[in-house]
């Protein structure tokens, strides 16, 4: 699997992402700064978790005008699986790649703490490592990470099946408790209509080592590189 | 800005009348308002140590393992494999009870700058926090802006906040301190100084633009509250972590490089400091051209340049063939790259602005005639002995109390607001351990970090207060399993011209060096904020101590939490001090006592005991003694994992109460597999240490009987914070 | 001219922000307070002298760049 | 009747936001930008008919909550 990483200004996962596909990939990926413009030839783009422009304006706003968005965009356009974790996830809404927004958490407090994410379906190259309806833990940090979509938006990605994760207890119960940003239906991460393009807010890249605590987010990237390596071969 | 330059202007910029003479005889001319200024700026508490200095000289500052001690922006201790830790703690204090919000920020933002100027890339962030009465509504509004500042500041530049401490006592209601740690690493052979050499080389301002910021911040620092402080305020400094973030990434890119050949942040004091020191650590002269400074407001002088305490700046010397190179990078990460000036023969600073030399000074004795004051002191008197204290409540009753008292309760609420995470290293997050561990990038290899001062000990006895902070940061540190180091110390104390607040500086720093002689755990950085009080009213003399430890694999770290099915068992012996004890304070309601005494000797010789059980393997959870006693810590225990725990009655010879609560020193409470192994090899060894129970499935079951149910300890813990913030 | 640009929530979009801030003011003993919302004003400085212009200019900004119209709606008064 | 408290830095203080959004809308090629500044606005629906009483109650509500007077500064419309 030939994956990048794309860094904007203020990224600041860009290293923990860099780690993580290592140990799946078993090789580095390759860094791509905000301004190049050229994707050619790669099965992943990801987009890392950080403070891309400070988040200054609303999270992702001004790097989803960046220069390198015109190439994710055709990377995107010719079937190319894209994965945009927290600030990425915001990038990817404010460029329309994929549906709804990220508010303001509704406690209004930054969030840093494990959740548990429910996998809402395992047949997508994501979560094919994962069970359908079981439970992973994830480290999440972000302070705008209250998914927002009108309800029509919602009831399409639901009906599309195209929610990838939602917030749960530990035991897999989807409740309010759970939802600690209040996201809309609990969601922290859905796909694009083709289901190449996920954006999640939560940080599977930071617990992919024991040492950590865990390796619950493995199965992520391990999951892309048997699923990436094999759609080329074929 | 046509003021008269005279005694009275300067007693206003805060040099006394002999000051200001001795500004005269080394001018031999009154100085511009702009000489003025760098002098006040320089000869201020802040950045001269004017009252500290002789103390400061008495503290041990050598290792083997240290490479560079106090006198570079941040100490460097050797951290095997050819790598350098490099840390300091510094005190954000007064802009904090201005604007909490920026105050807390842009003390990160400092601190990082000092750790990052000498080619570390920080890899941590650690901050020791005190606040007034929690009851009081500004100190919620402190809490909560501190707490925003601290996380706004941390989370957005990428660096993970992995510790820190709290207090809360009235003294420093009007007086709140903010003292920000930063953990860097860098290769030991780039490491970046900031001694300018080279006659002609360019002096290169990089970072934000200047403006109107804070000026006169130094002297600010300097000075304690009163009634007019509202009027004084200096423009309050906003923090850009994206610049800040920016800046760390296009510093890193050139030090990568042969460019440089000197750097510093532009801290307190900005320009003036950066500039002056750069020049004088390096023996050489310095001309600067201000209109070449990139400037945010129209119509700065020169006055007000050179004492801006803007954000996010750095001066470089750089390498003249080097110099495209560098601009390159800086343009790349969209920071401002300008040529501000050179290197001379002179000795001497002078600075243009608009063809005229508004500052033209000799540094040597800019320098050497800093003041240096050896300031009057009292020995603190010694408390008076406790006596007998009765139970009032009985145990269980007491932990409930104390568990949920300020000072205990979980800060949750707080590093739940903290990017912990980032940088995927940290292997113990707050609350999981004593330190925090934080793995070095691609190696096994980690740190353990952590803070630490119970003022309340400082004030009753400095000496033994201060021997405490050190021996409690070197326990937390052992108690993971780590080889304590060295550390950084950030002394916040009141008006220095009042006897008895500098004999609690003195007796505190009597009390540091002991301990850090006993401990092998010399100090390598550090920070003095003093005038901490508000209309005649000091703060608790509080030297908050970074410790900086080192763990070959950071597999072998152990966390506090307890799992089922272990032997507990306390190291350490156990006299049953109650004298300022938590228990004494929130139960008995007296804030009495000498503060319980350090044995320098036994903490050592109970840590080295504890760290090799634990590096041999043999432990599974680990957890020192501290503020609320034995009980509290294995509440501790039991809160952080997921059993209950079983205790055996203490010994006949010390009253249950005064067992369970005691704040005795040099404890640890280890859970082991086997009691039996881990008791005969502390008997072997000479160290005290008992079996005080084991670890079940269920609740916490006190030794008279009484059953807690671990949820009901967490809720009680939890509230604290959460009922008064959320 | 300067143009000031006001972005605020759309209806229907939650702002705990607001929210918050009716609540703090309740609390302050403010009495007679309805619904509060949050938004966000950027001023600008455009070079120019022609107010339909600058106006449209501005708004190409907002539209671009300073709203996100998925939950946001703008206004721009040019002075 | 509704109260509109804008809320600004004060003149000379740092506005890191004001900053990152010119520099990018000056990236998305606008050109002829001078000073952008970034604030806050907060819309109050407030019970009363007589506007100079609605205007001191929102500008004692800036006052005491809304606008930081150590760093903004902050007027109110009242419609
Ligand atoms: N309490 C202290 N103990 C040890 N060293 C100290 C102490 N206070 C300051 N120092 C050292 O003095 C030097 C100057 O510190 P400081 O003025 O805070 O630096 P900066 O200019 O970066 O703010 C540093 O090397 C610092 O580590
Ligand atoms: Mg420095």
């Amino acid at each position: 699997m030939k994956a990048a990483i794309v860094v904007f200004p203020g990224i600041n996962r860009e290293r923990d992402m860099a780690i993580a596909l290592e140990a799946s990939v078993g090789r580095k990926p390759r860094m791509v700064w905000h301004k190049e413009t050229d994707l050619d030839g790669l099965d992943l783009v990801v987009i890392p978790g950080g403070f891309s422009y400070g988040d200054y304006l609303r999270c992702g706003a001004m790097a989803s005008q960046s220069p390198v968005m015109g190439a994710i965009r055709a990377h995107a356009a010719r079937g190319g699986h894209i994965l945009g974790v927290c600030n990425g996830f915001q990038i990817l809404t404010e460029a329309g790649l994929l549906p709804g927004a990220l508010l303001r958490n509704a406690n209004l407090r930054f969030l840093s703490m494990d959740c548990h994410l429910r996998v809402e379906r395992a047949d997508t190259v994501f979560t094919a490592q994962y069970q359908a309806g079981g439970v992973f833990r994830s480290p999440m940090a972000h302070g705008d990470g209250n998914f927002f979509a009108d309800a029509p938006t919602l009831d399409r990605l639901e009906g599309e099946n195209r929610v990838a994760f939602r917030y749960a207890t530990a035991g897999g119960a989807v409740t309010q408790e759970a939802n600690r940003n209040g996201s809309a239906r609990n969601i922290a991460g859905i796909y694009s209509e083709n289901l190449r393009v996920l954006g999640l807010m939560p940080h599977p890249e930071d617990l992919v080592d024991p040492l950590m605590g865990g390796t619950d987010g493995k199965p992520l990237f391990d999951g892309l590189v048997a699923g990436l390596t094999d759609t080329r071969a074929a | 800005m046509a003021k008269e330059v005279n005694q009275a202007l300067a007693r206003e910029f805060g040099l006394s009348a002999d000051e200001y003479a001795n500004v005269l005889t080394i001018m031999g001319r009154t100085p511009s308002l702009t000489e003025l200024g760098i002098f006040s700026v320089m000869w201020s508490e802040h950045c001269s140590y004017k009252s500290s200095r002789v103390w400061l000289k008495t503290l041990p500052t050598t290792a083997p393992w240290v490479i560079h001690g106090p006198g570079e922006n941040a100490g460097v201790v050797d951290i095997g494999e050819g790598l350098a830790a490099i840390f300091k703690m510094e005190s954000h204090n007064h802009p904090s009870f201005i604007e909490p919000y920026q105050g807390a920020a842009t003390g990160v933002g400092g601190i990082l700058r000092d750790v990052f100027t000498m080619g570390a890339r920080p890899i941590a962030n650690l901050n020791a926090l005190r606040f007034g009465d929690p009851k009081l509504a500004v100190t919620k509004r402190i809490v909560d802006g501190v707490v925003r500042g601290i996380g706004g500041y941390g989370n957005c530049v990428g660096v993970p906040t992995v510790g820190g401490e709290i207090n809360f006592h009235p003294s420093y209601n009007g007086n709140p301190l903010v003292n920000a740690m930063t953990v860097g690493i860098a290769d030991q052979d780039k490491i970046f100084l900031s001694a300018a050499a080279g006659v002609g080389n360019p002096v290169v301002y990089v970072g934000s633009k200047t403006g109107r910021d804070g000026i006169h911040g130094a002297t600010m620092a300097s000075a304690e509250f009163g009634k007019d402080s509202e009027e004084k305020r200096p423009t309050v400094q906003v923090g850009d972590p994206f610049t800040e973030k920016l800046l760390i990434e296009a510093c890193l890119e050139l030090m990568a490089t042969d460019a440089i050949v000197a750097i510093q942040d532009m801290g307190a004091a900005g320009l003036t400091s950066s500039s002056v020191e750069m020049a004088g650590k390096g023996g050489v002269g310095i001309e600067l051209d201000l209109d070449a400074v990139p400037q945010r407001e129209a119509g700065m002088t020169a006055y007000e340049m050179m004492l801006s305490e803007s954000q996010e700046r750095m001066l470089i010397i750089v390498r003249p063939d080097r110099q495209d190179m560098a601009r390159a990078i800086f343009e790349k990460w969209d920071l401002d790259f300008a040529v501000i000036g050179h290197l001379t023969e002179t000795g001497r600073i002078v600075v243009r602005h608009k063809g005229v030399v508004e500052a033209d000074i000799p540094l040597d004795p800019l320098a050497e005639q800093a003041p240096l004051y050896h300031r009057p002191w009292v020995e603190t008197p010694k408390r008076a002995a406790l006596g007998a204290v009765a139970d009032p409540v009985g145990l269980g009753a007491a932990l409930e109390t104390l568990i949920a008292c300020p000072d205990l309760a979980s800060r949750s609420w707080v590093w739940d607001q903290y990017d912990s995470t980032v940088g995927g290293q940290t292997v113990k997050r707050p609350g999981a351990s004593d330190a925090a561990i934080v793995k070095i990038e691609g190696r096994r290899r980690a740190l353990a970090l952590t803070t630490d001062c119970t003022p309340r000990y400082v004030l009753a006895d400095p000496e033994a207060g201060g021997a405490q902070a050190v021996a409690e940061a070197w326990r937390n540190i052992t108690a993971t399993g780590a080889r304590p180091l060295a550390i950084t110390d950030n002394m916040n104390f009141a008006n220095p011209e009042k006897p008895e607040i500098m004999g609690q500086f003195a007796g505190a720093v009597r009390g540091i060096s002991a301990a850090c002689v006993a401990l092998d755990f010399p100090v390598v950085s550090g920070n003095v904020s003093l005038y901490n009080e508000t209309e005649g009213r000091p703060i608790l003399p509080t030297p908050a101590i970074g410790g900086l430890g080192v763990l070959e694999d950071a597999a072998q770290a152990v966390g506090l939490g307890l799992t089922p099915g272990l032997d507990l068992v306390l190291v350490g012996a156990t006299e049953g001090w109650l004298g300022q004890s938590l228990w004494l304070r929130e139960i008995a309601g007296r804030e009495e006592g000498p503060p319980p005494p350090v044995d320098l000797a036994a903490e050592r010789f109970n840590g080295d005991f504890v760290r090799g059980q634990i590096l041999s393997g043999h432990v599974r959870a680990c957890h020192d003694v501290s503020d609320g006693g034995l009980l509290v810590a294995v509440a501790e225990m039991v809160m952080a994992g997921g059993a209950g725990a079983r205790l055996l009655p203490g010994p006949a010879e010390v009253t249950a109460h005064a067992f369970w609560f005691g704040e005795d020193q040099a404890r640890y409470v280890l859970a082991v597999p086997d009691a039996a192994a881990v008791l005969q090899a502390a008997a072997f060894a000479g160290v005290p240490a008992m079996r005080l129970g084991e670890s079940v499935v269920g609740d916490l079951t006190l030794p008279d009987g009484a059953a807690m149910s671990v949820a009901a300890l967490r809720t009680a813990n939890e509230r604290f914070f959460r009922a008064w913030m959320d | 001219m300067k143009a000031v640009v006001t972005v605020m929530l759309k209806a229907g979009v939650l702002d705990p922000q607001g929210k918050a801030i009716g609540q703090a003011l309740q609390g302050l003993g403010f009495e007679g307070l309805g619904e509060v919302r949050a938004g966000k004003v950027i001023e600008l400085e455009i070079a120019g002298s022609d107010k339909p212009t600058v106006q449209a200019q501005a708004e190409e900004m907002a539209r671009k760049l300073l709203a996100n119209m998925v939950i946001e709606s703008f206004k721009v008064e040019v002075a």
